[in-house]
């Protein structure tokens, strides 16, 4: 165990993974420099510059290429800085890099693992703060990650960069200077969600930072007599729907609270799922359906609040059908 | 296949075998499939047994024989949605393409790609793609690849005269020319778009100058005459092999047919396309062939060896499995299979 | 009244509009030859080559000019050909037209309307056959059209042209040739779903070429005594949440069916809301998580068939809480 | 403004003023904003007035005051995100402007946007863009809508460096020429993007040969020199109003700040940070204007004018109200608006 930062996580799953195995490469715009956020510190020192490369601001070609290296057998790991960025790089992530081992009979793999980092990022606006977790998760040949805590970065990170298939994986830019305790062996499974906090009375299944949102409300929630189970879901595809269907069965309620957009965001695909395998109450808290504001009024209302967790838990613990259903 | 220094006769016979078997493929699979698409006018055959859209290179077959002829199996190939050419100059086993455009379950891709994804990874083709200069970054990725992992293979990459107006294209060739990277781009110019006629669509000078402003060696070649294709590609293989970095060709031929089998062409001025049916490449290379001293019959004989080596393929297409629905689910991703359907 | 296909009935729509208003103008690959699917026959006769624009293979451009044009007082209708190909312009369409007016505190509007025709391509394979309207339902600022018979097409993309937002108008590939009758006048309205079959036991949601497949399953569940009420949703966003929440209240049960992916597609929505608002019995029924397939039978198995229609509205019927819940 | 005709130092010192004011702007921008967001290793101080990344274009002026000499107020403009010089040249008001950055409701945009999307469509700055080349198809459909129109406006189109490696560089440029269409391209190379030094990342002989390569007239200028930015603005944009369609020019300049205000930019090489500093071109049109005979207190006057007006402005900004959650609402669409929340 060690104390780290999140970024810090990464960047030790990322160099441990290089070490391991030669055929892993980094490739993005100014990982030479240590990454903006600090998550490449040190490692063109260590591995050179034709193992972390600095690539021109060539979105489309930084995961076509990558396409292409991992079919010649590389691992690359992908920087995009923010996922709005990688909305340059759609046709490849989506019809190249997630159909490519498909469409071609099997014939390829394209273990790439792609950092799109989500979030709100303090006054940064409509343009570097959303987060599409949804999006990857419709399609097909892609997995979807999205670590909450330092452990999870390294953990996942390198879990990721194992598995051989197209990873789409999520920092939050807001949780770069996390700290936590990070074990020195990385210890995650792709698809296995964790409990983050016990409870009986509502199940609250969340992921990224508003999992610590999530937790704060918990919190609150118990000071009010409320008992409230986190789960920190880790991977959006495959999604752990063994472990939220027994937490809600136990539970009997649901919340899903995501920082994306409410409207057609994840969250729907998990209600929907245990309104139709429990039939139990069901409730979603994700963004209002609004760009992110500059402003800091604005963008704390493109934000969901643990008050407004709260709001949600008490209309589902107090039976109340209704509530701020849509956003 | 007949090295650089076997006798001129042997290298082009080589070369015509090569067109001879790409058009042999082509004619019947454009044969099989008769109304298989529903667009450009045309209805929908639901019997068809090659489906969807069919792009075929006819006429432009000098391009892929040439360049191939100077690539080795090991060397990597990235082609376009119209890569049936690419695909058979690069090795990949007649029989095995025309199970897959038949969708059956030997096919190269068991049936999952069709013509417009059609790839053996075997034989270095790396896959044709439906988007339209895809092709160009995949390609550059496996030529730094290459250069990473110490290999000597280099890669050529196949795309349209339409290709040079996306993004991709600029981004590639500057990714490509910034790390030195072992790639032959090849720029198949047959100067339409689909319906479009894409001299009007592109600025300044064409596609070699465009790779000469990125910084790239670029020629110009008669892509309809094999054998000059045969030879700028050797020069730039070989400057590619001895370190030099990417190169550009940009070869001029024509489409002979429409844009996929369904499409009529009626767009085209008539004489334009009469003018271009006697420019074609294996009609050209058929009097080069005979100039050079070889008999008729061996030409025939090499066209009826086409043919025989096609009507197997149709035969063998026509006999194979079709895949089982379950056979949907699998090669999608490792994780989480299984858990969900 | 006059009978005419689905491309025809688009055809008459931006006809009329480009009649009437001289800002209206189209651009795209192949327009001049009357578009690939006949979709723009005549246009350029009628209104010349600097209005009907035939452009470069350049989709980034395509989008990113028309918004550059909807900002200084044109309408463009922009086209796609498959929606798979606009995955090269998802800058233009989510970060830079949808969020103009926005981010730029209301200075501009964007009207423009942005042809991505949708779903399984008759033998078309992995990178012609993607329905993505959740992803566009997910990004705040766009509209989300789907019409499903000839008379919609004429009425929806008329009323998309005039709404002055931007709009993902999403026509489908094996719709092009579908007959039916057309109005002389275009009378639709955005966000105003549609009963397209009355019924008592079942609210059956879908939109695009699913709602025939809907219909299908209406008639032959009507056959073994069940009632179905059918809605075309034609619009996705805004969705007409009020009618179908009326109708599943009334019926008891709801289903929602779409081509699109199951898996994080828009019936999660729907079946969402509906289960928070009501909590009546929900499914849903969309493609299972794989890539379409070339040969047949592998793109059938990436079809929503009639059959399991009526499988998912037997298990609602009888009560039969499991099924094939998630694909 | 002082017109082509006028006295040279009265038109110098027009330029001069607008370049004062743009960097009393920013610095005064910079001040509000220390610690507004935690990149480069920096922490965020979540108490700065100026939130998120804020782009300086300090050591950059003389490109936008020499481009925006010569545009009218009808004639449009698209930005980057290092957006703040090309706003206040184009006519925006600095207090307004100022406003935005401080996230207020009168602002330009009222407070939605920030520094990364200032924005002042009544003066045709269509807005800065926090996506790398993403305002190029903008600009050039805004050209396209003015030659449809039979508009006689034209756009002037800005970008950086690192912004033609990406594939809408090479796009837009190739639509603007094929159309035909009344654009100026500006190249503005300030040697970096963002921590890398971009000459790596460019293949080729650079921006100017790029656009030649695509068929447009291109010429590079010393982006530190107002009039020779100025001189060769008039000529590019007099040939646009001409109508002989799309210019670029290519201004060499440099970021004299960090890529961002947090950043400090301890990755460049001090020397070379230092010769940019006596290239700064105010201190060079200073220079030019005490040789013009333009006494040293009237160019006072013009800086303490500047400061007076950014003092001003940050008053309002000061003063102004912050917007209410509820605006947050608006401006989203109209189709549905009112119905969802
Ligand atoms: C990004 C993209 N846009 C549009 C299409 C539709 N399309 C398929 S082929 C084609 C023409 C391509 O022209 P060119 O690159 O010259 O290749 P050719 O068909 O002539 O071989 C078009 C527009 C596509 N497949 N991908
Ligand atoms: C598509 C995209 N990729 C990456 C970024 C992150 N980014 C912001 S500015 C910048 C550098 C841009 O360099 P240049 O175009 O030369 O403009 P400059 O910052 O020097 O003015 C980068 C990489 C971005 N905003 N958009
Ligand atoms: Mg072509
Ligand atoms: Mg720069």
């Amino acid at each position: 165990m060690a104390l780290m930062n999140y970024a810090q996580a990464a960047c030790k799953a990322l160099a441990e993974a290089m070490r391991a195995d030669a055929s892993v490469v980094a490739l993005g715009e100014d990982l030479g420099h240590g990454g903006v956020f600090g998550q490449y510190r040190g490692l063109q020192q260590e591995f050179g510059k034709a193992r972390v490369i600095d690539t021109p601001i060539s979105e489309a070609t930084i995961v076509g290429a990558a396409v292409g290296m991992a079919l010649t057998g590389l691992h690359p790991v992908v920087e995009m800085r923010v996922v709005d960025f990688a909305l340059c790089a759609i046709d490849e992530i989506v019809n190249q890099a997630a159909k490519n081992r498909y469409m071609f009979g099997g014939q390829g793999r394209v273990p790439l693992v792609a950092r799109l980092p989500i979030g709100v990022w303090s006054g940064s606006a409509a343009q570097h703060s959303q987060s599409l977790e949804a999006w990857f998760a419709h399609i097909p040949g892609l997995v979807v990650v999205a670590p909450a805590t330092p452990a999870d970065n390294h953990g996942l990170l390198a879990a990721a960069i194992a598995c051989g298939d197209p990873v789409i994986y999520m920092e939050h830019k807001e949780l770069w200077g996390f700290q936590g305790e990070v074990p020195a062996q990385a210890e995650c499974v792709l698809g296995k969600a964790r409990i983050a906090r016990s409870g009986t009375d509502v199940t609250l299944v969340s992921w990224s930072r508003m999992l610590h949102t999530a937790l704060a409300a918990a919190e609150q929630a118990a000071q009010q007599g409320v008992s409230i189970e986190v789960i920190d879901l880790r991977t959006i595809w495959p999604w752990d729907r063994q472990l939220v269907l027994e937490s809600a069965a136990r539970t009997g309620r649901l919340l899903v609270a995501h920082e994306a957009v409410q409207a057609a965001g994840f969250g729907a695909e998990i209600v929907a799922t245990v309104a139709q395998e429990l039939g139990i109450p069901v409730r979603r808290a994700g963004a209002p359906r609004i760009p992110v504001g500059y402003a800091r009024t604005l963008e704390d209302a493109a934000r969901v609040s643990a008050e407004t967790l709260l709001l949600e838990l008490s209309a589902l613990v107090n039976g109340d059908g209704r509530g701020r259903s849509m956003a | 296949m007949p090295g650089a220094n076997s006798s001129p006769a042997a290298r082009l016979l080589y070369l015509y075998r090569t067109m001879a078997r790409i058009r042999a493929f082509e004619n019947a699979a454009e044969e099989a499939s008769r109304g298989s698409v529903a667009a450009f006018g045309a209805t929908a055959n639901t019997t068809a047994l090659v489906r969807g859209p069919l792009h075929l290179s006819t006429g432009q077959e000098a391009v892929a024989a040439g360049v191939c002829a100077n690539l080795l199996r090991s060397d990597c190939l990235t082609s376009t949605h119209r890569g049936h050419g690419h695909t058979l100059a690069k090795g990949a086993d007649a029989s095995a393409m025309m199970c897959e455009l038949f969708g059956r379950a030997d096919g190269t891709n068991k049936g999952k790609g069709g013509s417009m994804h059609i790839a053996d990874f075997a034989v270095g083709m790396l896959g044709a793609n439906g988007v339209v200069a895809a092709g160009i970054p995949i390609a550059v990725g496996a030529a730094h690849s290459a250069k990473i992992r110490g290999s000597s293979a280099i890669v050529a990459c196949f795309f349209g005269d339409g290709a040079i107006n996306r993004g991709p294209f600029l981004e590639g060739l500057n990714w490509a020319r910034i790390f030195d990277l072992p790639i032959l781009f090849v720029c198949e110019d047959n100067r339409y778009s689909a319906t479009t006629a894409t001299d009007a669509m592109t600025a300044g000078a064409g596609a070699a100058a465009r790779a000469r402003g990125i910084g790239l060696p670029a020629e110009t070649v008669d892509g309809n005459d094999v054998i000059a294709v045969d030879d700028a590609a050797r020069e730039l293989v070989a400057r590619i092999r001895a370190g030099n970095g990417p190169q550009f060709m940009h070869a001029l031929t024509y489409r002979i047919k429409g844009h996929v089998s369904v499409d009529a062409a009626a767009y085209r001025d008539q004489g334009e396309v009469e003018q271009a049916i006697e420019s074609d490449p294996l009609k050209l290379a058929g009097s080069r062939l005979a100039a050079l001293g070889v008999p008729a019959e061996r030409i025939a004989e090499v066209d009826a060896e086409a043919q025989a080596e096609i009507q197997a393929a149709l035969a063998a297409a026509h006999a194979a499995r079709v895949p089982d629905p379950d056979e949907a689910y699998a090669d999608v991703q490792d994780t989480g299979a299984g858990q969900w359907r």
